[in-house]
This record gives structure tokens, C-alpha cells and sequence, in this order.
């Protein structure tokens, strides 16, 4: 199953490819994010209820999204690190997991900002707010994990064995957070869903959503590629990289 | 394109009397995004660094194994 | 070679090991009685003050105790080489991690049930409210410790263990915090917590079910 | 041939310990692996216990690969490692116990077996108040219950007196008698009546 994948798994052949694909993205997710808040900011009516302050949606909803999105993709490289033991994608969670605690931090950031005109507070104990600060815990843990061992290895592996735990509890505790807003609190003032929103206003926001992904993607390369560069650092061709880089600079 | 929502660049800046809080999310989330590429970017580098010393560091041990067999 | 001989000799293994290190498990207990009592002192002692807060407060401490506890499960074990030896034997794991979890039960959970009566006195519970907090931490406690397990089999080789224990796992504790409070809030009306009570139940089951293979797991990277 | 290994390479903390590493255990033989302080002995000896995977290379037990034979390659093996695996708070006689369920070790006399260990009349007191020595014959009583022919053992002579060093080597002698093969290394020289000791000299790479 999946064999046009092997190649993928030998660290030199995944460095070049990721290599290429960075110069690729990189540059796309700029324009595309920049398209989007421009388009967000400035060329879009104002919301008869929030005024201007609803567009901070199109920084906070993709963030929001993707915190989860990039919690599931790094389970997914966990999961196929342990079971069919494939080394690239156990150096893959120490790579993703900090994007993912940086989206998380941005969604509650900008939660915080939002909410702020909206509530009169920085912090409300909103459903969807706890359960992003509990993500972003689950991400430190991740990262903790990764580094708390002499042997890079077994931080890898540990790192993998939490993320997919992670991902087990991710739902039980959403619908758990979920449940105990409502005994609590009631229902919020404002239901904080993305309010019904016509097209001239849905357009940039699905743009930024895709920003951000692409943005994933391109960190994702750079990252995998350090810790690529890491992990082989005994092997000949990294010696070789090393040497063409630092002959580069000169 | 639709049109620019606003009369005029201030306007645009006062953001509706929410200025502060829209460009603080904004400007927060790009400098979150630019910090993380940077710190990345910056960790590769290192790592260059790290290893074009320890390869200066075994041709010197060669170098003096090498004297010694002489 | 089975799971039950190994389950069977690691648990008496373990259960001598608990009677005579009575330390192991007098501490975690003595840790859950100090913080009950500080909350009074924190909080301010009036009886209906304290009754409300009480659910939270008896889990949160009931929470860290078992945590405070488990750092300790495999360690020992570790440094003497006694894992290494059932990792290179491939011997059974699951019966080892399995009595091992159920020892911790034993030495971390079972003495907060004896002892939650002390609670009805210390923060004034109803007798429902009792029954309730008796009942959730039967079913709460061996939660607590197969998830505390799985975090000590995580952080065995790393050196600095307990703090990042903590880190990793209480995130996991949050959905059984909130249902067994609320659980025991409900009973301090006299509604009826079943519900709460059978969401507590489910967790257990799915924690039994899938906790010892990644406990097993965990074990075998941390030794080699 | 029992276990052979072939293009073996180990790295810990960036630094390759051996490389293109060849090695065969043949039946009655004993192997000595020896080498300068950190130049992989007891990495080499975990990598062939199975307990940890190297970077490269296979090892083969009988001729096939570990990934299909790890099983009965676990249940032929007796892996004694640095740590003496002895739990200090338990008698040497309940470590026996525990260790018999768990490694499915042969019935015997546990009092008779650690008297000729010369730990008569230290068999029900807590390992904890035992030398190191003595903590070590405990561990090293496992090799006289168990039936696994290839005993890898990990400095097997450190911490013990002359008497049960003369112990062991006698029993390792038999052992190899019934086709065992023994995997070790010493800081000693080692010296088995009837056998030949083969020497594996393990080059300390910066």
C-alpha cells in the first residue's frame, strides 16, 4: 500500500523535494495572505451589528481552523511514525507542533481582541475560546515532550505517542468544554459561530483561510528540512550540504 | 473588485472607531507568523554553523593524528 | 510466559512493594488531606461558600495527589534495569503495565475513597453530596491513574520528569474534572447525576481500552 | 550459526559509534567484545539484544531477519545487562519469583541455587542490604535457571570476588558444552576452561 510513497521515506530524496516545494509555497502564501486581509480590511462593507471590528474573522477564523487542522495533520504523521515506523514523519511532529501552538496563540490573540469591543473583557470563558487555550496546552505538552530527552530518538517517539493520545482526547474534550459552557454560562450574547455572512464578505475570508494553509505548508518544509539536516547530520551528504552552504556564503 | 469602503486613508486607520483592536490582532498575527519563519529560518542557519565547526574541529584531530603517525 | 502469570506476579510484586514502602502510598493521601485544608484557609470558611466550591476543590485535589504519586510508578523500575530485562525478554508488557496501573490504583486512588467521609466533614457536604463524590472517584480515580501512568511511562528517561509530567497530562484530566464536579454539584441540589455519572463510566471504559497499549508503547521506546 | 549481524552503524548524539559493523555468533562459542571506554560495547550489546534498532544494517537470528524472528529470538535469549535488575526492596528470593513468571524460567531450588551462589543465609533479606557484588550474583542467578542457548551479558565480571568469578565461568563452560553461546564484554581478560575466547575489538571513533 502507498509504495509510490517509499521514496518520500529516504531523507535525502524528501529534503530536495521539500526544498522545492518551500520555494513554491512560500512566496504563493505571502501573496495569497496578503490578497486576502487587503481585500478583508479595506474592500468589504462593514457589519451592521460589530461595525469594522468583525474583520479581525479574517486573522481569527482561519487561525481558529487551522490550530485544529494542524493538530490533526501532526497526529496523522504520528500515527504513521508509529505504526509503520517511517523515521521522516517521527522528525515531522517536532516540525509541525510549534506552527500549530503559534496558530493556536494567534486565534486566541485575536479572540481576545475581538471579544474586547464585543464583551467589554480580554478573557470571557467562552466555549470555544477554552478549548483553544486547552489546544495550545496540548501543543506545549507536544513540545515539551519532544525536548526533554539526551536521545533525539526517544523524544521523537514520546512526542508521536502523546500526539496521537492528543488526538483521541482533542473531541472528547471540545464536547466536554462545550457542555460545561452551557451548564455554566448559558448561551453566550453573541453566538460566536461565523455570523451568516453574504458572499462579498465570505470571499477573503475563505482566501486567508487558504493563506494560512499555505502558509502551514511552506513553514512545514522549512522546518522538516532542519530537523532532516539534523537527524543526518552523520551522513555524507549533509556534510556535502553543510560544505555547499557555507562555500554560499563566502 | 468591489470598491474601497472607505472615504479616506485616516478613515481607513480609525477603522470605525475600532482602529485599535483590528490592528492589533493584524499587526500581532504577522509579527507571530514573521517571529515563527524567522526563528525557523534562524535554527537552520544555526545548525550550518554548528556542523561546518565540528567538520573544521575533525580535520584538525586528522591534522594532529597525522603528525603523530609521522 | 501469558499476560495473567506476569499480571499476577507483578501485582504481588507490587502489593509487597506498597505494604512495605507505606510512604507510597501515606504521602499521596497526606498531600490530598493538606490541600483540602488550605482551600478553607485561602477561600475564607463560610458554609455555604465552601459547599459550593467543594466538588471542584475535592477533584482538583484528588487530581494532583494521584499525579503527585505517579511520578514514582516506573522509575524504579527503570533504574534497576528490571524493565530493560522484560523489553529485551519481549515478555508480556500489557500484563506488567496493567498490574502496574492497577497497583498505582490501589496505593494512589483507593485511599482518597476511604478517606472522602474526612470531606463531608471538612467542607460541610450533604450526605447526597457525599454519596456522589464517593461515587465519582470510584469511577474517576483509576482514570486518573491510567492516565497518570501513561505520563510517567512517557517521561522515564526524560530528566526532568515531574514538572513535564504534569504538563503533558493534565490537559487529559479536563473532561473527568468537569464531569465528576459537575456530578457532585448536582447531588448538592439533589438533582440526579446519572447522567454525568455514566459519561464518567464511558471514559473509563475507552481510557481501559486504548491507555495500556500506548503505555506499553511508551515503555518500550523510553528503554531502548 | 546462531546471530550474525551485518552492516551495523549506531549513532548517539551525532556522533557514529561503529559503522559497516560484521559479527557472528556461532553455537558453543563465547565472544568477547572488547574496547576503549565509549566506544559503543554496550550500544553494540543492546542493538543485538533487540532493544534498540540501529541506524542501518540487519540482524539475523538463524538466518532470518529480526523482524520476523524476534519472537523465539526473545524467548532463546538471556540479556543481563549493566543494571543489575535485582529491586532492592525485595528478598533475592521474591526477585527470583517474579523473574521466573515473567521470563518463564525453569523450577529449582531457589535456597540450594543461591547457597552454591554463596549467598547462603542472605536469601529472605532485602536486596537493598546486600554489596554489590552480592546484588550482582543475585542477577547473575537467572543464567542458572534459564533454557535460552545465546546469553548476552553486559560486564558480567564487575563487582564480583574471585570465588564467583571461577562460578560463572564454569557454568558458561557448560553452557557452551550444550551448544550455548555466550556475547559478552569484560574490562578483564576472560578466560574459559575448555574454550577459546574469540576476541571482537571494537576501534573507539572520535
Amino acid at each position: 500500500m502507498f509504495k509510490w510513497l517509499d521514496p518520500y521515506a529516504k531523507p535525502q530524496v524528501l529534503f530536495a523535494t521539500l526544498l522545492w516545494w518551500q520555494r513554491g509555497l512560500m512566496p504563493l502564501s505571502i501573496v495569497v495572505l496578503l490578497l486576502g486581509t487587503i481585500w478583508g480590511l479595506g474592500f468589504t462593507p462593514a457589519d451592521y451589528q460589530q461595525g469594522d471590528s468583525y474583520r479581525i474573522i479574517h486573522v481569527h477564523v482561519p487561525a481558529a481552523i487551522w490550530s485544529m487542522g494542524v493538530y490533526a495533520w501532526m497526529a496523522i504523521a504520528a500515527f504513521i511514525a508509529l505504526v509503520w515506523q517511517v523515521k521522516t514523519a517521527q522528525w515531522a511532529i517536532g516540525a509541525i507542533a510549534p506552527i500549530g501552538a503559534v496558530y493556536t496563540l494567534i486565534a486566541l490573540f485575536t479572540g481576545a481582541a475581538w471579544g474586547k469591543p464585543m464583551w467589554g473583557t480580554w478573557w470571557v470563558w467562552d466555549a470555544r475560546l477554552t478549548s483553544e487555550l486547552i489546544l495550545l496546552f496540548l501543543f506545549l505538552g507536544v513540545m515539551a515532550l519532544q525536548n526533554a530527552f539526551a536521545d533525539r530518538q526517544t523524544g521523537d517517539k514520546a512526542a508521536a505517542v502523546l500526539a496521537v493520545v492528543g488526538v483521541v482526547n482533542l473531541p472528547i474534550i471540545h464536547y466536554s468544554v462545550e457542555w460545561w459552557n452551557t451548564l455554566h454560562q448559558g448561551a453566550t450574547i453573541t453566538k460566536f459561530a461565523k455570523p451568516s455572512m453574504d458572499p462579498s464578505m465570505l470571499w477573503p475570508l475563505l482566501i486567508c483561510i487558504l493563506g494560512f494553509a499555505l502558509l502551514f505548508g511552506a513553514l512545514t518544509c522549512l522546518r522538516l528540512r532542519t530537523a532532516i539536516l539534523q537527524h543526518e547530520a552523520h551522513r555524507p551528504w549533509v556534510r556535502q550540504y553543510v560544505e555547499e552552504q557555507q562555500d554560499a556564503k563566502l | 473588485m468591489p470598491s474601497f469602503n472607505f472615504t479616506s486613508f485616516s478613515d481607513f486607520l480609525a477603522m470605525g472607531g475600532y482602529g485599535f483592536f483590528v490592528w492589533l490582532s493584524f499587526g500581532g498575527s504577522i509579527g507571530a507568523l514573521l517571529a515563527l519563519g524567522w526563528y525557523s529560518k534562524r535554527q537552520q542557519q544555526q545548525f550550518i554553523q554548528q556542523q561546518s565547526g565540528r567538520a573544521a574541529r575533525e580535520a584538525r584531530v586528522r591534522q594532529q593524528q597525522d603528525r603523530e603517525q609521522v | 510466559m501469558s499476560h495473567i502469570a506476569v499480571f499476577r506476579a507483578t501485582l504481588e510484586r507490587e502489593l509487597k512493594l506498597l505494604a512495605r514502602q507505606k510512604a507510597d502510598w501515606v504521602n499521596p493521601l497526606l498531600f490530598f488531606i493538606i490541600i483540602l485544608t488550605l482551600f478553607p484557609l485561602g477561600v475564607g470558611a463560610k458554609p455555604n461558600l465552601l459547599r459550593e466550591i467543594a466538588p471542584g476543590v475535592i477533584w482538583i485535589a484528588a487530581l494532583l495527589s494521584v499525579l503527585l504519586g505517579a511520578e514514582r510508578q516506573f522509575r524504579q523500575d527503570y533504574r534497576d534495569g528490571v524493565l530493560e530485562q522484560l523489553v529485551a525478554a519481549r515478555a508480556p508488557l500489557l500484563g506488567y503495565s496493567l498490574a502496574k496501573i492497577a497497583a498505582g490504583w490501589i496505593g494512589s486512588g483507593l485511599p482518597l475513597i476511604l478517606v472522602s467521609p474526612l470531606l463531608a466533614l471538612f467542607l460541610g457536604l450533604s450526605a447526597e453530596a457525599l454519596l456522589a463524590v464517593v461515587l465519582t472517584l470510584l469511577l474517576g480515580t483509576p482514570l486518573l491513574s491510567l492516565l497518570s501512568a501513561l505520563g510517567a511511562a512517557l517521561t522515564l528517561s526524560a530528566d526532568k520528569g515531574g514538572i513535564l509530567l504534569a504538563l503533558i497530562i493534565l490537559p487529559l484530566y479536563i473532561p473527568l474534572l468537569i464531569f465528576a464536579s459537575a456530578a457532585v454539584e448536582q447531588a448538592g441540589f439533589g438533582l440526579n447525576y446519572q447522567a454525568q455519572l455514566a459519561v464518567l463510566a464511558a471514559m473509563l471504559c475507552v481510557a481501559l481500552a486504548l491507555v495500556p497499549i500506548a503505555v506499553q508503547k511508551a515503555l518500550k521506546l523510553n528503554v531502548g | 550459526m546462531l546471530l550474525s549481524a551485518r552492516q551495523l552503524s549506531c549513532v548517539r548524539q551525532d556522533r557514529v559509534l561503529f559503522e559497516q559493523l560484521d559479527l557472528q555468533l556461532h553455537a558453543s562459542e563465547v565472544l568477547q567484545i572488547a574496547g576503549k571506554n565509549g566506544a559503543g560495547k554496550s550500544s553494540l550489546l543492546r542493538i543485538l539484544a533487540g532493544l534498540c534498532e540501529p541506524e542501518d544494517g540487519e540482524i539475523y537470528y538463524q538466518q532470518l531477519p529480526l523482524a520476523q524472528s524476534a519472537d523465539d529470538y526473545a524467548d532463546n535469549l538471556c540479556f543481563i545487562g549493566h543494571l543489575a535488575g535485582v529491586q532492592p526492596q525485595l528478598t533475592a528470593l521474591e526477585n527470583l519469583v517474579f523473574w521466573r513468571a515473567c521470563f518463564a524460567l525453569k523450577p529449582a531450588d531457589d535456597w540450594a541455587l543461591l547457597a552454591t551462589l554463596g549467598l547462603a543465609g542472605l536469601e529472605d533479606i532485602p536486596c537493598q542490604q546486600l554489596s554489590a557484588g552480592q546484588q550482582r550474583r543475585v542477577s547473575l542467578a537467572r543464567l542458572w535457571l534459564t533454557s535460552a542457548q545465546i546469553w548476552i551479558l553486559d560486564e558480567p565480571f564487575t563487582a564480583l570476588d574471585q570465588s564467583a568469578i571461577a562460578a560463572l565461568t564454569a557454568h558458561i563452560a557448560a553452557h557452551c558444552s550444550q551448544g550455548g553461546a555466550v556475547l559478552l564484554t569484560s574490562h578483564q581478560p576472560v578466560d574459559i576452561p575448555g574454550y577459546a575466547v574469540r576476541e571482537f575489538m571494537l576501534e573507539y571513533r572520535w
